[in-house]
Parts: C-alpha cells; structure tokens; sequence
C-alpha cells in the first residue's frame, strides 16, 4: 500500500493539517510508504521563517522537518500554489518536489488521505 | 484502477475544486452531503457523476431539478459503487 | 443478481455530531454494508469526531441521540469502535484511566467506544479490504 | 439597534447556519429589529421542497418559515447567487426580497452577524 | 497620547481550542481591551466554542491549557463568561444542574464559566459598546 | 459610518469572496489567522488594510514580503481599530 496524504489548508490557524501530518507520520511509523502533497495555502507549511510563539504553538516548519525521521518518501508540493503564495521551490523549510496536480499523480497511490 | 472519489462540501469550497481536479474520465463522482447541490449548476463535472439520493431529497432537488448525467442512487448503491473499486477518496 | 465476495471495510469519522453531518452519513453507509453481507472490521473517531463517543451529550428530546444510536449499532454488530487517544484528550473525551492519569473530576466515555492510537487506523487502512472517511463539511 | 443575519452556508451538511437562524431568531424575541441576508449556497435554505426525513433532521425550510412568527423584518435574498442555484424568487419556500450584495447594503445595519 | 473615553466590550467566540485558533486570538484581544483601559462586560461561548468551558480537556503537558488559562483571566479581571445552554448540550457540556436534569454519570463545566441562554447574548450585543466574534477558520 | 471589517479565513475560502464585496473604500480591513496570508498575494484589497503581526510572524511572513500598502499591527492596534467604529463585522 502506498499513500499520499494531501494538505490543503494553511498552517496555524486549525488543526486539521495538523492531525492530517500526525496520520501519515504514523503511516511512516509503522513502515507504510506515504508522501505529503501541500497544495493551495497548504504549500504555507513549507515557508522559511515561521515564529509561532506568539501563537502559543509549535512550530510547524519544524514538525514537517521531522518527516525524514519518520521515513517519510518524499514532499511533492503544487507549483501553482507555490506561485499564487510568491513562494519558490528553493527557499522552502524543507527539500520538496515540485509537482504538477493532475489525475494522474494521485492514480500512482492507493490510499489518499485528505483530511 | 479507477478511483471512487466522494466528495460533501458545497461548490463554493476550495476543497471542490481540488476534488474535481483529481477526477480521471475513468472516474467515478460521487456527490454527498452539501455537494449535491452542484447537481443542479450549470458546472459541468467529470466522471461518472451519482449523487446521493436522501441528501438530494433533504434539499429539496427534485429529479427534473438535476442534470440529466446525474444518477441518483441510495446507501446500497453507494455500497455497490465501493465494491468496484478499492482506489476511494473522501474530499 | 450473484452476490461478489464479502469485503471488510474500516471507516474513519473525523466530523463531530450536532455539527456535520458526518456520523448520520456513516451510519446510513455502514448499515448499507451490513445490508449488503459486507462486515466492518471497525470504527475510528478522529478529530472532532470523538465528540460522538460522549456519554454527555443531551441533544433535545426531538433530535436523534447520535452517540446512543452508534453505541447500539456497535453493540447489535459487535463492531469494535476506537476514540484516537491525541483527538480525545485534548478534546475531553476520558476514560476511567485517562481520568485518573490526568488527574480530572469525571469521566465521559461512552461504551463501547474504547479510546487507543493512530496504530488502531494504520492496523484497519492495511487489513482491511476498503477504507472510507467520512469528513464535516467545512 | 438594526442586525442583519448573512447566512452564506448551505443548509444541512453543517450546523453553523442553523445557529446562525436561532441567534437571529433570538434578536426578534428580545424586539430588536432584525433581517436575514442569504447568500452563496445559503440560498437553498428558501428552496421548496425540502424533505430531511431521511437525514433524521428537521427540515429548515420550515424552521425559517418562522421567521415572521418571531418578528423578523426581512428575509433578503442575493439574486445572484439564486440564480447560480437556477432558483427563481416567485417560488422560494418563504417570501424573500431579492437584493445586489453591496457594501451599501451592509451599510443598512449596525450590526452584522456572519457565523 | 491623551485616552480617549473607556468603552465596553462583549466578546463571543465561536470556535473550539485545538481546533481552531478562536479562543486564543480572543484572548490576546481581551488581554489587549484591558491594558488599554478598556472593560469587557462578557464573554458567551457558542457552537464550538463550548468545549473551552471543559474541566476535561487534556493538553499534552507542552502544549497551552486553554480551559485553565482563560479561566484564571475570567476570575483576575472578574469577567462573567456564559456558555450557550443550546450549543452545550448538544456538545456534552454539562454543570451540575442539567447533569441532574438529564440524569447523566458526571458533569464537566470548568468555572467561573456558566451555562445560560441567547438571552444573555442579546444583552451583550444591545448595552455593550462594542461586540466583537472569534470565528473558526473554516 | 466606516466599518472595520476583520477576516481570518484563508483566501480561497468562500467567505474570503464575501467579506471582500462588503468592504467599501472608506472602511477598514483587518487580515487575521489565516487571512494574512492575502498580504503575500498579488489580489488587491479594498479599504485601508491590516494584517495583524502575531499572525504574519506565526506564518513567516517578513515585512519585506507582504504588499506595501498593508499595514502591521499588533493586538493593541488592533483595539485601537476597534475604539474608531462600533460598526465591526467578524467575517
């Protein structure tokens, strides 16, 4: 079974993309073969710089740097997203794939998560 | 494999047009909860498209109401729509 | 017409009643599987869904009572049903042990709801022959 | 003190417009003028033929027929959004004025609820 | 910069903690209300919002313990706090009046929080200067 | 009177449409929690925008990175906003 795990809602301000990065760690954990795709504001999580303190939250660029650890396969990430939020493949918290959306790259997993 | 895609949030949401992004020809569509008002919109929407019927039926749509590609199915219908096919998303 | 193969689903709730209509959209399918001569290996609340396994909540005397609903499907199908333990703490959904480690007054889990990790959905995504989620709407 | 209720949520698939109606409900009880303003997927709360049975939920269309039991002022409907939903003001399941949505609009009413 | 007249404010938040930032973006404004010499008549919890008013809520240890951390700035600045008889019902959330009411195991209301009706809103909204929503994000 | 208008869903959020068409010239507009990421898009806004710091920070948005017509305020700006108008619409 491989599984994508889609996140498409900005950081911080609820926890679904959250619980959804908490899904496919475990996934990971209990050796599945998972990968992240970040589309529409969800691609925020990949932004440098990210200070939630003043939130009283964990920083979520950190807790995505931690998806290696898990075994993680990889981070795909929409290029048109990136665009529309001025965000550029080089300057990403974390190594990702640019990708372009399409049927056919979620027809390459068999489980798709998007909570 | 085809997939089964399913999809409850109403044509306004993001999360709709992310869904119909994914859809395949060889795809089925199916619409529940607040997604079956896009049954009557003018959208056109890829697939095989079926939309639930109680939730149809709760919103007032009538069949002449909906596109005439639309099916109307029931719960066993929808449980026959995931015998097809392993490959299911929920959006 | 010939009846296919029974298959084993697991099905994932992440939407809370009284605010989606997710739980109702589940138990409609999850009947519809039964119906069908299909099991279901089980059922895991996540997310705001664990609100759905609370001996406390008092909808009116004219509304569906989602969590007695669920809790007698459970019991009538004897489908194991699993409160993520991370949705549920936070969310306040205990049970006697989580009550007593966290040191609060109560305890609000209804049975047969058992609380447990994200492992519980690894296990079902794996083995079972389908998985569905059912999502709030918003 | 005038408010103005939007409801911009579909009816049915989640709460928020129910208790949207029930704080505008509120208002009228307490004699404070009050209108509803529908608009986007919200403008199928007024279409005829609503039947939730199924859903076990009450049916909407009804609990808003109300709405002039309770004393409120106007049931404003955004004529766009009807016809995105091919709805025709003459046959919507309470009697709704149909308006443009405007910042002037807005302007009417000192306080505006959206929840 | 000479103060201009001190104005009244009713809050109402309608999203959950650990679902959506509502309460703590909230709290950071009344906290800012007060410094600048402010007052905040009420605070009404509604929907979702509810669940801040729980005892049973259950942060990991390094996270914020929103139902603990409001309350103690309900009781420092004696702001009365009303949470929706409506909404918290339905979610499970119960003082002991209404678990006698509808005879359940345990009651889970954290104060000062107190359970009552719109009617306390409607008030807000009227006698209050300003009346300000924290909404969920989605 | 001027309304202050405060949003804090993200901009491809349906209700983000909505509070942009209700936001007239003479108003002022508050980018909150998901909101602020609008500053970093090339959509213009319309009235006298802010976007509230702690947000901006929490999302690694520097001041060089958000459109230069929109103002950062922290929470007791944003209670100043608040003392200009009674007329305030939570979006």
């Amino acid at each position: 079974m491989t599984a994508l795990v889609v996140i498409d809602r900005a950081p911080y301000g609820d926890w679904r993309g959250r619980e959804a990065v908490d899904m496919g760690f475990s996934l990971a954990a209990f050796d599945q073969p998972v990968s992240f795709l970040f589309t529409g504001p969800g691609v925020n999580w990949l932004r440098m710089g990210q200070d939630a303190t003043e939130l009283s939250q964990k920083n979520l660029a950190r807790q995505l740097g931690a998806a290696a650890i898990f075994g993680v396969e990889a981070l795909l990430v929409d290029h048109k997203a990136l665009a529309a939020y001025q965000l550029s493949v080089d300057t990403l918290s974390s190594p990702a794939q640019p990708v372009t959306v399409s049927p056919g790259l979620y027809g390459q997993y068999d489980h798709i998560l998007c909570l | 494999m085809p997939s089964l895609h399913i999809v409850n949030k109403a044509p306004d949401h993001a999360r709709f047009q992310t869904c119909l992004a994914a859809v395949a020809d060889e795809d089925t569509l199916l619409l529940t909860e607040n997604a079956v008002l896009a049954a009557v919109m003018a959208q056109g929407l890829p697939g095989t498209v079926f939309a639930l019927s109680a939730d149809l039926e709760a919103r007032g749509l009538a069949p002449a109401d909906i596109m005439a590609n639309i099916g109307r199915i029931d719960f066993a219908g929808f449980v026959s729509l995931t015998e097809a096919t392993s490959r299911i998303i929920s959006w | 017409m010939p009846k296919t193969t029974a298959l084993s689903f697991t099905l994932i709730i992440t939407g809370a009643p009284y605010v989606s209509q997710a739980p109702q959209t589940a138990l409609e399918f999850a009947r519809a599987v039964i119906a069908a001569g299909h099991r279901i290996d089980r059922v895991f609340l996540y997310g705001d869904a664990v609100h759905l396994a609370s001996t406390l909540a008092c909808a009116p005397s004219d509304e569906p009572q989602w969590t007695q609903i669920w809790s007698e499907f459970l019991e009538t199908h004897r489908v194991p049903a699993i409160v993520c333990i991370a949705s549920a703490l936070r969310r306040g959904v205990l049970d006697e042990k989580e009550q007593k480690r966290y040191q609060r007054p109560a305890h609000n889990l209804e049975p047969p709801f058992e609380i447990a990790g994200l492992g519980e959905w690894v296990e079902g995504t794996v083995s079972s022959d389908r998985t569905l989620y059912f999502h709030p709407t918003d």
